[in-house]
C-alpha cells in the first residue's frame, strides 16, 4: 500500500522520526496485508511539534490536531464512530506535559485507541527546551543552567492509570518497534507505546540507547504480570522495551455505546422528542 | 373578582423542597389552563441558606416573572424576612408557625405536621403547594390528581398534609377566584430542556460536557434521555477534553455539541479557534452567569457577551446567536445545528440563566424541525480534497471510511488537501475561501428570523436572549413601545435590524455594567437614545423595568 | 557613489547559519555607525526547508525591512529561485557555486572551501557575511575583529574562510560604497528582548512561561539572564499552569509576567478573568502570529486584535496596549507592568513576529524607568479588607506575611474583605468598585502616551503594533501621509486620536483579512475613507505599502 | 488562635468536611502553640466545590480560586515568597478531573506545598455528577446509568509521579487525621493528604470507611518502604489510612531560587540591564 503523500519531509537528517514513521509504515503494512486491518477504517491524529508533521506525512485519514489533544481527538472519533481504529501521535511535551490528563484519562476509561509518543526528551520544533521526561540537569533553552526537576517516568504513570497495554519501543530496533506496533493496533482498548527517539539536533540519545536498552521479551518477562510490569516500568540502570504489560478489559465505546453508531443516524429523533415533551 | 396574572413565592431551606413545590404549583396552574413562569433563586449551596421559587401565571402568555406577589408561603423565618414586603394589597402571606409567628398571614404548625405523620422536612414543601391551592380554591380532588403525578414517593403523607391544609385553611379557600381554561396551554419546560430538545430535533448524534452552572442541566437531561434519543453522552475529565472529543467526533460525521458557561468555555478557546481552522462544525451552548471568573454561579447576567462574539484567536467566520424564551430556544437551537453543519463552522448559542433554568409553558413542533445535511462530495474519489476552494468558500464533506481517498483535516495553515502550508499565496488563498463562507452566511440569514419585532409602538426597547423576556412583560404595561429583539450576534444582521428599528428611538435593555449591547448596536451604527442597565445578578422585574423603559422614553 | 540605505539578503536552508549571518551582518553594519532592522523568516522546522534573513541599514533610522535587495547571498539553490527577483539594479548576487550555475553574479564554490578547511555546514553562513564585508569593502581587520567577537567557536576556521572570500571577490571588493558613522547608532536587540527588558526594568520579579513561537525568546532570554537580573523564571506544565501561578506569585507580591502567543494565551482566558476578579496585578505579553488555530507558527500578522480585547468572561477593567519598535517596546512595557500594579489589573502587551523576532537599532536608558509601587494599605490592621471600597476603586494591597490581619483574594463575587457574596447589593457593590478604576486609567492615560504621530501630512495612515514600522519606512516615499499609531488599543484613547486625526483623512493599514483595526476605529466613532489590508503572514513591505497608500489617498 | 470568620457556614448538616475543617485548625493551632508554624506566614487557596468554601470558613491568608488550580496558585506564591507555608484544599473533581495536571507536577518537582484533597467521589457543589475517583456503576446527574469508568487510584498516580509525602486521612477517624495535617505542613516538599470525606447528600459513604479503613501506623507500616506505600496504594479489600510514604529531597524552591526572594526585592534592576545592553 502506498502510504506516502507529497508533503516535503522537514525532519532533520538522521531523525529518529524517519525510524518511527517508517517502522508504523511497515506495521499497518503488514497488518493490512494479513487482513487484520483495514487502511480506510483508520484515522490518525497528532499534537503540535517534529513529531505531528507525521500526519502530514501518511496518507491515511488525518486530523492535524492540537498541542497535547490528538488523544481527545481520536477518542471523539471513537465515540462517533466505533468502527474507525484510531491511532494519536503525540510527542513527550505534547502528551506528557500539555496533554497529560488526557492520557490518564485514556487509560482510566479503557478508550479504544493507540497513543505512540515521540519520546525525544525534548520540545524539537519550539527549539530544544526540556519536557517531563527529560533528565535533571538537561540544559535547554529554558533551562540554560539544567532542569532542576526529576524526568516523570510515564510508562509507571500509565500503569497506575489503568493501561490495558503498556509498552516502549526503541527507534534504534526497527524490527521489534514494528512488532509492538502491531501489537498496539490490534489491541482492544487503550494502548500506550512510548517510543524512545533521538532528536540529533537538540538531544542526541542515539548511543545511550543503543547501548543500554534490552528487549523485555528476550528476557522471559511475562505481560500479564502486573507487578512485574510495575518493577520493570521503574528500572533505569538498563532501560527495557518492549510490551511491559497487556490485560483485555471492556473498553469504554463498548460500554458507553452498546450497538449505537452515532455517526450513522438512521431514524428521525422526531417521534421520540414529542413522546418526552408529552409528559410534560 | 376573577383575577388573571397571578403570582406565588414560596421560600424556604435548601433542602426543604423549594424548588420542587414551585414546580409543582407551575404544573397545578398549566393544568388549570393557565401559562406559567417560573423562576428559581437559588445560591451556590446544597443545604441550608435560602431558596425561593417565583411562579407568575396568567390565561395568556407570561413572559417573566413577577417580584410582587399575590400569595407567598414561608416554610422558615428567613423567607418571611426577605419576601414579606413583596406581598401586594390584598394577598396572603402564608408561613411557618413553628418557626415564626406573625400578625397578618396564615401560620400552619408545619414542622409539627410533618412530624405528627412521621414525614421529612421536604414536605415542608407539599405544603406550601396545598396552601397554595386552597387560597386560589383548586378542588381537593384536582389537587389530589397533581399531588399522584408528582409525588410519587410518599404519596399518602403528602395528600394528607394537603389535607390539614385544606382544613386549616377553609375560610381562606378561594380566596383567589382563578381564571382557567379547558386545555393546557402548553408543556412546561425550562430552557435548558428546549435547548436539548431542538438539537436533538436537528439530529444532535454526540453531546459532550462538563458539568458547569447554568449548563450542567444540558448534561444533566441529556445523560437522562439519551437511551431514548439514540445518542452519545459523555462527561469527560475537563473542557479541554470535551472540546477536543467533540472536534473528533465531528470529523467523523456526528452531529456534536458542548455546552458550559464562561469559565469552563474559557478553556475551550484554543480548540473553538481549531474548529474554525479545520472547518469542523461544532454547536457550543454557552449557558452565562454574573462574572468574572467564578462570580455569582446560580444567578443571571449578561456580561459574556463581547467574550462570546470574539472568543478564538485569529480570524474566521461563527455564528453567534441569542434566544429569548423556550420556543424560539428550541427552534434556534435546531437551527444553529443546521446552520454550522452546512456552512462548517463553530457556531455559539448564547444564554443565560434566566432562560436555561426558568420553566415556560411551551409549545413546540419536533416535527416541523428539518435535518439539513452538510454539502456531501460526490465527485471522483481520487481528486477530493476537504478544504477544496469553492465560490461559496464550502468544501463538500467526507466521513471516514471511506475507499479511494483520504479525509485529512488541520489545525495548520493548509492546502486544498489538507496538508500544512506556509507560502504566502496559499495562506491567502484559504484564509479568502474561510472567508467567502462569512458571505454566504450573511446570504442564508436574509431567510432567517435573525431580528423579532413584538408588539407595535413608536419607541424600540431593543434586547437580546432572556432579557427579551423581561421586556416583553414590562411593555404590556407602557405605551408605544415595542420589542426589539436581536437573535443573531454575529454576523450581525444589520439590515433586519435597520428594518425593525425603521428610524425608531432605540432604548437598549441589558443585565451588564459596562453595556456590552449597547456597544455592538452602537458599533453596527445604530444610535441609542437611551439604555437600562441591570448588573446585580438578577434578572429585570417587569414593573420595575416598565418603571425604568417609562423615564428613559419621557 | 556613496550608498545609504542598503539591503542584504541571506537564504539557506535551515541549519546552514543563516540567521546568525543575518546577525552578524546587522552587528557589523552597526558597528559601521549604521542603523539596521533585520528580519528573519523561517518556516516552521528545524533543518532543511528554506530560511532566510533580510537586514536593512542606512545612516539614519531604518523602520522595517525591504524585500528588494542589494545584495543577496544564496547559500543553496532553493535560495537562487526565491530570490533573484528581488535583486534591484546594479546590485549583486552570490550565491553557492556546488550547488548551482549562474551567469550574472559571483559563484563561490562553498561546500568546497568548507571540506577543505573541515568545517561545518553552518559555515556556508561565514562565507555570506564576508561576501557582503567584502562588496561593502569592510577593511579585512575590521571584519577580523566582528568575526571574533562573534564566532567565538571555530574563529579560526571561519577567519580563513573570510580570507578565501575576500581573495576570490578581490574585483568586487567596494562595489558598494557605504555611508558611515563614527558611532553605533544604538544596540541591537529584538522586540522580545526589549520587551523583557522593559518588564524587567519595572522591576518584573517572576517571569513565567510555556514556549510558543514567537513568544519563546522572552522566556530564553529572561532565563539566561534570570541569575544577572535577579529574577525567578519558571517553565511549568502547561500554559494553565502559568497564569495560575502568575496569579499566585502576584498575589504574594511579586511583580510578575506571562507570556505566549495566540492558541497558548487561549487557555489563560479563565484566568484573566480571575486576574480580573481577584483585582490581581498580572502583566502578559501576547505575541501574535497568524491564525486561526495553529496556523502559521513562524510569520506574522494582526488577526488576535478582537481576542485581546476582549478575553475573559464577565466585565472588568483591563488593559491593552500595543509597541511599534524596540525603543517603544521597551518604554510601554515597562509603563504596562507599572500599570497593572497601580490599578490591580491585568494588561496585555499585544505584539507580533515582525516586531518580537526582529532585530533593530534601539536606544532605551534603564535609569530612565521608574518602579512604580503599588497603593499599599497603613492603616489599622484589624480593619483591613482587601476590596475595600475606595474612590478611585483602587483597594490598598497587602502581601502576605503580615501580623494582625489576613489578606483574602477572591474568584466568587465577594464582600470588602474578600468572603464570598451573593447578595444583590453587594455585587452590585464590587462591580461598580472594579469598574471606577476604569475612570481612573482612563484618567491616567492623559498623561501617557496613547497615540502617537510621525511626521506631517493632511492625510493620516492610522496603525498599532509593528505595522506602524512598515509604515514609518513607507511613508518616507509618499507625499503628504502622516503615520498615527494608536498605542493603547483598551481602554481606547478616543481622545487623544481626535486630536492626533484632527479631521484628516484616514486610512488603515492594517495585517488582517476581516479589518479588526479599522473596525474598532469605526466603533469608536472614527471615519476610515479607505483600507490596506494584507494576510499573507508577511509583514508589508515599504514600497509596496508606500504604493497602496498612494493609490488609496489618490 | 482564632481561625473562624463571619461567614455563614452552608455545608449539608453532616458533612464531612466539618471534621475536615476542624482537624485543619486543630493541627494549625497545635503547630502554633509548639512553635512550629506561625499562622501569618501561612496562605491557603481552593478550587471551586463545596471543599472549596473552606478558605471562606479559615480566617488565613488565603486566595480563593478556580476549579482545579488552587496548588498551582499556591506555587506561585512560594515561588514569589519562599517564607511562606502554602496548602491547597482541592476537591476530588477539582484535583483529580479539572487539575490532574498540576497534581501530577507538583509532585514531579517536589513543590514545597500541601495538598489536601476533600475526597468525597463526587461533586458535590453542582449537585451529583461522577468524579475520577467515584466507583464504577456510580449514578449520578451525568451518569445516570452508572459510571462506565475504572475509579482513579490517586495514591498510586502520585507515588508514581515522584510525590515525597503521600498519605490517606479519614474525617471519621478525627485524631489521626489531625495527626496527618500536622506532618504535612511540616514536611518539606509536596505533602498530599487524599482525605475520605464523605457527602451525606450525595455520597454518604460513613459506615463504608468507618467498617472497611483501618489505620498503617497500627500495622507497622514503614512510610520509608517505597513498594510497601505501593502496595498499600494498591489494597482495595480494606482500605489504608496513615503516611503511606514519606522521603526527603530538595525542593523545587530550593532549586530554582537558592537565596533569592522574589517578592522582597531590593536593588533596582537597571545596572544589570545596562550591561547586559552594553554587550550588544
Ligand atoms: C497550546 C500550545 N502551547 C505551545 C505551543 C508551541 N509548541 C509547538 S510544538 C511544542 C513542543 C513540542 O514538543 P514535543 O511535544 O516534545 O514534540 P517534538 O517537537 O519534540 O516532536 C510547543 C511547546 C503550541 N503549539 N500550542
Ligand atoms: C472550569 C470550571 N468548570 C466547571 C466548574 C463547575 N464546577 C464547580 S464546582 C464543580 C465540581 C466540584 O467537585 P469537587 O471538586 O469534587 O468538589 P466538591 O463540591 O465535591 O467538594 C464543578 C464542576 C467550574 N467552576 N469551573
Ligand atoms: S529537531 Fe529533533 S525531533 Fe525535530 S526533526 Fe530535528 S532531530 Fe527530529
Ligand atoms: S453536598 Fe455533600 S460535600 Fe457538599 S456540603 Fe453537602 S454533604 Fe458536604
Ligand atoms: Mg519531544
Ligand atoms: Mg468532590
Amino acid at each position: 500500500m502506498n502510504l506516502e503523500t507529497y508533503a516535503e519531509n522537514t525532519w532533520c537528517k538522521g531523525c529518529g522520526n524517519f525510524g518511527l514513521l517508517n517502522s508504523f509504515k511497515d506495521a499497518v503494512n503488514e497488518l493490512v496485508e494479513e487482513g487484520a486491518l483495514k487502511a480506510e477504517n483508520m484515522v490518525i491524529s497528532s499534537g503540535i511539534g517534529c513529531h505531528g508533521k507525521t500526519v502530514d506525512y501518511l496518507n491515511l485519514n488525518s486530523f492535524y490536531s492540537l498541542h497535547g489533544r490528538a488523544i481527545s481527538c481520536v477518542s471523539g472519533m471513537k465515540i462517533a464512530n466505533p468502527n474507525l481504529t484510531v491511532v494519536a501521535f503525540q510527542g513527550d511535551g505534547d502528551a506528557f506535559g500539555e496533554g497529560i490528563a488526557h492520557v490518564i484519562f485514556s487509560a482510566k476509561r479503557n478508550m479504544d485507541a493507540m497513543l505512540l509518543v515521540h519520546d525525544n526528551m525534548v520540545y524539537g520544533l519550539t527549539t530544544g527546551q526540556f519536557t517531563p521526561t527529560s533528565d535533571k540537569g538537561f540544559k535547554g533553552k529554558s533551562t540554560p543552567r539544567g532542569s532542576i526537576e526529576e524526568p516523570m517516568n510515564p510508562l509507571a504513570l500509565v500503569l497506575a492509570s489503568g493501561g490495558t497495554f503498556v509498552a516502549r519501543g526503541f527507534v534504534g530496533k526497527r524490527k521489534h518497534l514494528v512488532g509492538l506496533f502491531k501489537k498496539a493496533l490490534l489491541h482492544k482498548g487503550f494502548s500506550f507505546v512510548n517510543v524512545l527517539q533521538p532528536c540529533v539536533t537538540f538531544n542526541n540519545t542515539y548511543s545511550h540507547f543503543r547501548e543500554n536498552t534490552y528487549i523485555l521479551e528476550d528476557e522471559g518477562h511475562d505481560p500479564a504480570d502486573f507487578q512485574a510490569a510495575w518493577d520493570k516500568a521503574l528500572e533505569t540502570e538498563r532501560i527495557p522495551i518492549g510490551l511491559f504489560y497487556q490485560v483485555e478489559k471492556p473498553t469504554f465505546t463498548d460500554l458507553l455505546l452498546e450497538d449505537l453508531v452515532p455517526a450513522e443516524r438512521r431514524k428521525p429523533p422526531s417521534t421520540a422528542i414529542s413522546e418526552i415533551i408529552s409528559e410534560r | 373578582m376573577v383575577q388573571d396574572l397571578l403570582t406565588v413565592i414560596v421560600g424556604g431551606e435548601a433542602g426543604h423542597g423549594v424548588k420542587k413545590s414551585g414546580n409543582v404549583i407551575s404544573i397545578l396552574m398549566n393544568e388549570l389552563g393557565r401559562y406559567v413562569f417560573e423562576m428559581d433563586d437559588y445560591p451556590s449551596l446544597i443545604r441550608g441558606g435560602h431558596n425561593f421559587s417565583v411562579v407568575s401565571s396568567s390565561t395568556s402568555p407570561v413572559y417573566s416573572h413577577y417580584m410582587s406577589a399575590d400569595i407567598i408561603v414561608c416554610l422558615d423565618k428567613r423567607s418571611v424576612d426577605m419576601h414579606k414586603d413583596r406581598l401586594k394589597d390584598g394577598g396572603s402571606l402564608v408561613y411557618n408557625a413553628d418557626t415564626v409567628t406573625l400578625d397578618p398571614g396564615t401560620g400552619l404548625p408545619m414542622k409539627t405536621w410533618i412530624k405528627d405523620i412521621k414525614g421529612i422536612p421536604l414536605m415542608a414543601g407539599t405544603i406550601g403547594v396545598a396552601a397554595v391551592s386552597a387560597l386560589c380554591g383548586v378542588e381537593f380532588s384536582f389537587l389530589e390528581r397533581i399531588f399522584k403525578a408528582n409525588y410519587p414517593r410518599g404519596l399518602e403523607a403528602n395528600v394528607e398534609l394537603a389535607r390539614m391544609v385544606y382544613e386549616r385553611m377553609k375560610d381562606d379557600e378561594g380566596k383567589f377566584e382563578l381564571a382557567t381554561a379547558e386545555t393546557r396551554p402548553g408543556h412546561l419546560l425550562a430552557g435548558n430542556e428546549a435547548i436539548a430538545l431542538g438539537a436533538a430535533a436537528a439530529g444532535l448524534d454526540v453531546y459532550i460536557a462538563y458539568p458547569m452552572t447554568p449548563a450542567s442541566s444540558v448534561l444533566h437531561y441529556l445523560a437522562d434521555l439519551s437511551k431514548k434519543l439514540g445518542m452519545a453522552v459523555v462527561h469527560p475529565e475537563t473542557e479541554i477534553a470535551v472540546i477536543n472529543m467533540a472536534l473528533g467526533s465531528a470529523y467523523a460525521g456526528a452531529r456534536t455539541a458542548v455546552g458550559s458557561s464562561g469559565g469552563g468555555f474559557a478553556l475551550m478557546h484554543e480548540a473553538f479557534s481549531l474548529a474554525g481552522m479545520s472547518e469542523t462544525p461544532l454547536m457550543v451552548i454557552l449557558a452565562s452567569r454574573p462574572g468574572p471568573s467564578t462570580g455569582v454561579p446560580t444567578y443571571t447576567c449578561q456580561g459574556d457577551l463581547d467574550f462570546a462574539l470574539n472568543v478564538g484567536h485569529g480570524e474566521f467566520p461563527r455564528i453567534v446567536l441569542s434566544p429569548s424564551g423556550t420556543n424560539q430556544a428550541f427552534e434556534k437551537a435546531a437551527e444553529l445545528l443546521n446552520l454550522v453543519w452546512k456552512f462548517q463552522v463553530p457556531g455559539i448559542l448564547l444564554t443565560e440563566k434566566h432562560l436555561g433554568e426558568s420553566w415556560m409553558t411551551t409549545s413546540i413542533d419536533p416535527e416541523s424541525v428539518e435535518i439539513t445535511e452538510p454539502s456531501l462530495y460526490d465527485g471522483p474519489l481520487e481528486q477530493y480534497g476537504r478544504y477544496e476552494k469553492t465560490d461559496s468558500g464550502i468544501s463538500p464533506m467526507l466521513f471516514p471510511p471511506v475507499k479511494g481517498t483520504v479525509v485529512k483535516a488541520s489545525s495548520y495553515e493548509h492546502d486544498q488537501k489538507g496538508i500544512t502550508t506556509e507560502e504566502a499565496e496559499k495562506v491567502v488563498e484559504m484564509q479568502e475561501k474561510r472567508y467567502r463562507k462569512e458571505k454566504a452566511i450573511r446570504e442564508e440569514m436574509r431567510n432567517l428570523l435573525t431580528v423579532a419585532t413584538y408588539g407595535e409602538g413608536s419607541k424600540s426597547l431593543v434586547t437580546y436572549g432572556s432579557t427579551t423576556l423581561s421586556a416583553l412583560e414590562a411593555v404590556k404595561n407602557v405605551d408605544d413601545v415595542r420589542v426589539v429583539q436581536v437573535i443573531f450576534l454575529r454576523p450581525f444582521p444589520d439590515w433586519a435590524l435597520q428594518e425593525a428599528l425603521s428610524g425608531s428611538d432605540v432604548i437598549v435593555a441589558e443585565l451588564s455594567i459596562s453595556g456590552q449591547f449597547e456597544n455592538l448596536l452602537r458599533s453596527k451604527g445604530f444610535d441609542v437614545s437611551a439604555h437600562i442597565r441591570q448588573y446585580d445578578g438578577r434578572a429585570f422585574d417587569p414593573p420595575e423595568l416598565a418603571a425604568r423603559i417609562r423615564e428613559a422614553t419621557q
